[in-house]
């Protein structure tokens, strides 16, 4: 929740966060592809404190058969917290916040995937958060991202999350734990990083107009350097042409 | 019933219909692009509720009920009170809705109402604690849909405010003082645009969403600040269409926020 | 709950009640049809203190599949209360007495539809208490009623709800809130006032032979009363034949 | 398995058969239509609960165990203990009964036996107070139903009343005192009635619950006070109907309350 | 629960239990078919203080389809206990016990049923425990064998439950519930008689080599003395030949 | 999709390659019969969790979290800390596995590993008690399955051990002295077999499972006591097979024992 009261100063005099970076600086980021054997897909990334795994599954015969459209492959990311992510142990299964964020997930992961390539199909892809560390949301879809690239499902663009938002009256890229629980204002974005596409928006907070394009155009820059990781990934396992699949 | 392939083709013309419409700057019930349909509000409607409003947006109807009631706060925020807001899309309201548990849909646009809400303090929370860290207002926000034609985040965002202003704390029912009119800091208003083809119109109605590629809802309060946006469907919008619906957002949330205010402050003198 | 123990005296020295009434007088009640624009018919009553809002859907495909009747509609009604529609906030979702209204309103309401001629189709009606001020059953099946007319679902005849019982030793009619919770007896009824046939039939509490049949009679009376509302809120929108359709 | 037709085909001669019956005078197993199936009463047969029955009434077998344990009131009846009752269609019981949470018709079923019970005073809800508005005892009336052939509204509630009149308060347990009977101050006693054509009788079994147009369960206690009715199915009565069965269930319910005293003295005594 | 820990001395100076039994000693059985007219086949056995009845339906139409198989009947048992069953009242419904005691119970059933002679169907087998007193889940399999006996079921051999375990360190057989809940393991099994074979085998405590096998071997043996009372109790409804059915 | 036909006769096919391996003594994988898979432990692997293990058995990959928490002991047993444990069959780690509510084979794992746990006094549970009576640590053993390909029983019950063995009662984090070392006594290992025709194998991976007839987990300790069995699916053992298989349990769980132990020390030091 934003807006926890504090006494934490989130930036020091020398305008540097909790944790040492700068205002527009990323955590560590690492990723791997084809961890899940079992899969048609999946991929793993580790994001500052975060760790992450995902799995896709298809295209594959939608069932039960009134979800199927005749058109075009549904596409159904399920969000999901492990017990032990979080601070205090979570009950398993989903709650409200697992259900909105698998809905914008498989929203934005359609907007980038060839959909009408694989009618009356369910592409289904499972985003399993094993430690949380803020950014859950960015951070999967990232992986998932990786993750359907992996099971070779035709995209326009990888997608890639990241977020933004306001801490101590800084506009700063990427918060962790503690600035997302006593920050201001989180912008969670993904992008579609050849066109500028936003494929995923969400805000909450208290921004100004200008304090809200600078975090978004923060997190839009920082989009291109995951982007050339998630390129580098897919390059390191399947060679050069990833870029053109 | 119509057949699948039947909706099927409505739909395409429909479609063609809208869009041709839009090239003309026009739309199918012939409002302008940043045009809200008319707003009705009626204010303390249920009086068995500690606040409440029905609200009509053209002619979708959503009845917003608010109860306030003790209960223990939260271990990490012992000085603030508690608010929760629920959606139920009854299915009373549409064909489409069904009676269970809620939707996705439900929960989607329950917690989009509530962070507009919630991040913007709208109530003040702090003045809503009876004792710290043991017994605090909880305020339940409840909204019924119950007739739906189109842009639900709007009217029930619409509806939850003008409740929230409408309520008064029960203090007295609960041996906990006088009765006093719930805090209110802020007056959010959620705008929702529908990307149709090129175009962006706000406030979009049933036929539109159903054509819609994308969807954002931006809540910006009376200081011009933003509180909350969400972005849905599978379409996607440029950075340039997001920040001219921002301001769109403010300049049309600042005539609908009259209307919320005008409707109260009428009713209360 | 009948029977609570309290020192509240309900029927004063004149024999009136508490908000005034005779004993055998209804509370005031305000019907509308076609509330509901997106519904194939709906109706609202003001019944008292009470506000219910019903909607008909149908008849139209019954889904799942394994609930149509070969030879009839099914008549399914759903009774719901708003959270914010009783004193203490209710839960949302079904609890087991909706569940039983539900089922006994749906009985009552099958009575007078000419299901028959609608096979393998489903008639749902919807009905929400928006705010309950006691009665709300009779009332909910009295409002469904005006829905299905407003639909131009064909019935052998309107059906009109109405209740009777004791308080403080003495029957009275259309019990309020405070005579629900401290009376004595309830007997909600539900008429097909043409035929005189009785649809609905509950009672619980604590009454004698003659002062069950009073009751049931001065409930069959009024009965009669709120059928001629139902007639002329249709006939006010649909002019004079309503009686024949 | 027969097919849906050919059950189709068999109801229908069930149906002529037995109205032809009714019309003579008579039904389907040789009763009078006033006449309810043997009924056999085994109390304390479940030696862990506070108070049991097994009931059967012709085919049909209800085993009902009574447990009682201390818990806390409600806090609008702070002198009053509590009573809930619950029905298990289980599905050992009939084909037609099926595994999952109580179905709509054992939720009736449970509700019209509590209504039965609860309304009519049947416990002495003010003894069964440990400390007023802190600690009460709280009845749990379970039904267990274990062969359905017809009319469960009678059997469960014949089977509640002599479990409650069976059950003991487990005070000493709990280290509340010496154990005393459970206070018991009416013996309310349903009786079924199904309409079949133009004819009405009592205690229907399967075949006739089969095809009945309506059913009526009227309630009654020793003092020919009527405590609780509850009508269904999709066919009426007229008002006559029900007068009459009011009347039957008064003079039915005296058999029948006869058999359970009876019992439970012979146990007793 | 095992190993709760007490005061109480299970085993007396004379090697007695604390009901008087000698350690492989049975606890008293009866039993009795065809207590249920409206299922296919039916029993009732109560067993010390346990009182547990089953029914059986089938084999009939397997309902939701993608259950069914295509070589064979699926058997569901399904073990329930009454509310009143036990000490302290229990909610209806299944628990994550009762879940797995279905499940094994299931699996040893089919093992003696000649299910590839009923493709597509499913064999029902309800397990309804009305009272319990320690080793109700072999007792229920006994039951539900009886049931399937008496409803026709072919099966290669009845089927036979029967538990043995350790307390105060001496390994006895068939618990009762002070010695389920203050023993130090319990070992239930079932067998199939006429070739020993074991189709249902569970166990927890603590037992060394020798005191789980002696304690299996002692639970086979008296498997045998029950089996006699299935075939005795099936004579005594069926005449002469139901060993050959 | 292969059609339900086609797999069914690849299943045929796969069983016979995999019978007539096992009539030449070896398995699909080259493996002996009482040869385990691979084991990779890697402890401490989520760093908000009090302890967890990500075991890897051969291909099959499970990650254990275990939280620590305060908490009410039982009534009935005041003196003693209180362990669950829970298996998440995530639809992530096959495509068998669905979302929803746990299946009956994530219950019957759940509940085997933690008989395992309990019966074989793993926890030193009096050692987990804050205030008797009042305030008990809470052990929660959650298992995450990351990727299936057989004998979840073994892999679960490994990580289990790992995880908990690497475990810290987090006392300082909630203000009752200093953290220590969750107090583990016995190192139960189970050991999973699968019957294959007349062949019984250890540690079936998902090829031999899917044909097995029946299996068999026997978890064993360092002492070579038995503290929990369970068999599975539709076929039978013997006596002599039983016995057989208890053997092999402890002797091949002395080995894994050793990776489980060896692997948590080369952590330590």
């Amino acid at each position: 929740m934003m807006g926890m009261k504090s006494d934490i100063r989130l930036i020091d005099d020398n305008g540097l966060r909790i944790d040492g970076r700068l205002p527009n600086q990323l955590r560590p980021i690492k990723m791997e592809v084809g961890v899940v054997k079992r899969a048609d897909g999946s991929a793993y990334i580790e994001w500052g404190g975060n760790k992450i795994i995902a799995a896709v599954y298809g295209p594959r015969e939608a069932y039960p058969k009134h979800v199927q459209e005749s058109d075009r492959a549904i596409v159904r990311a399920r969000y999901n917290m492990a017990a032990f992510s979080v601070d205090e142990r979570k009950r398993p299964g989903p709650d409200r916040r697992s259900v909105e964020l698998s809905k914008v997930i498989s929203e934005a992961l359609t907007s980038a995937i060839f959909v009408e390539k694989f009618p009356r199909t369910a592409i289904d892809v499972y985003i399993e958060v094993l430690q949380a560390d803020a950014g859950t949301r960015v951070a999967g879809i990232t992986v998932a991202s990786l993750a359907l690239a992996d099971a070779g499902i035709p995209m326009r663009d990888l997608i890639v999350g990241c977020a933004a938002g306001k801490v101590d009256d800084v506009v700063v890229l990427d918060l962790n734990k503690e600035e997302d629980n006593f920050g201001q204002a989180d912008v969670p974005m993904a992008i579609l990083p050849r066109t500028g596409e936003i494929a995923l928006l969400q805000m909450d907070g208290d921004l100004t107009y200008d304090e809200l394009t600078n975090a978004m155009e923060m997190a839009m820059d920082a989009a291109k350097k995951i982007y050339n990781m998630e390129i580098e990934t897919l390059k390191a396992k399947y060679g050069g042409d990833v870029n053109e699949q | 019933m119509s057949s699948k392939f039947t909706e099927g083709v409505v739909a395409e013309s429909k479609r063609s219909y809208i869009h041709k419409l839009a090239s003309e700057g026009t739309r199918i019930d012939g409002r302008d692009f940043d045009e809200v349909r008319p707003i009705k509000i009626k204010t303390g409607f249920i009086q068995r509720a500690d606040g409440s409003a029905l609200v009509e947006l053209g002619d979708t109807k959503v009845l917003v009920g608010v109860k306030i009631e003790p209960g223990e706060p939260f271990p990490d925020t012992p000085d603030m009170g508690i608010m929760t807001t629920n959606v139920e899309l009854v299915p009373l309201a549409s064909p489409t809705f069904e009676p269970g548990p809620p939707s996705e849909e439900a929960i989607e646009l329950a917690r989009v109402v509530d962070r507009g809400i919630r991040e913007s303090h709208t109530i003040d929370m702090e003045k809503l604690v009876i004792e710290e860290g043991e017994k605090v207002w909880v305020v339940f926000i409840d909204m019924h849909v119950l007739d739906y034609h189109g842009n639900l985040f709007d009217a029930c965002g619409i509806a939850a405010l003008a409740a929230l202003n409408n309520a008064t704390v029960p203090a007295e029912r609960f041996g906990f003082g006088d009765d006093f009119k719930l805090p209110i800091m802020h007056y959010p208003v959620p705008v929702t645009f529908a990307k149709i083809g090129e175009w962006i119109v706000a406030d979009p109605n049933l036929d539109e969403e159903s054509i819609a590629s994308a969807r954002l809802t931006v809540t910006t309060n009376e200081e011009e600040k933003v509180n909350a946006m969400q972005k849905g469907l599978f379409g996607t919008f440029t950075y340039e269409e997001v920040k001219k619906s921002i301001n769109r957002s403010m300049s049309i949330g600042k005539q609908v926020r009259k209307i919320i205010l005008g409707d109260e402050n009428g009713k209360e003198n």
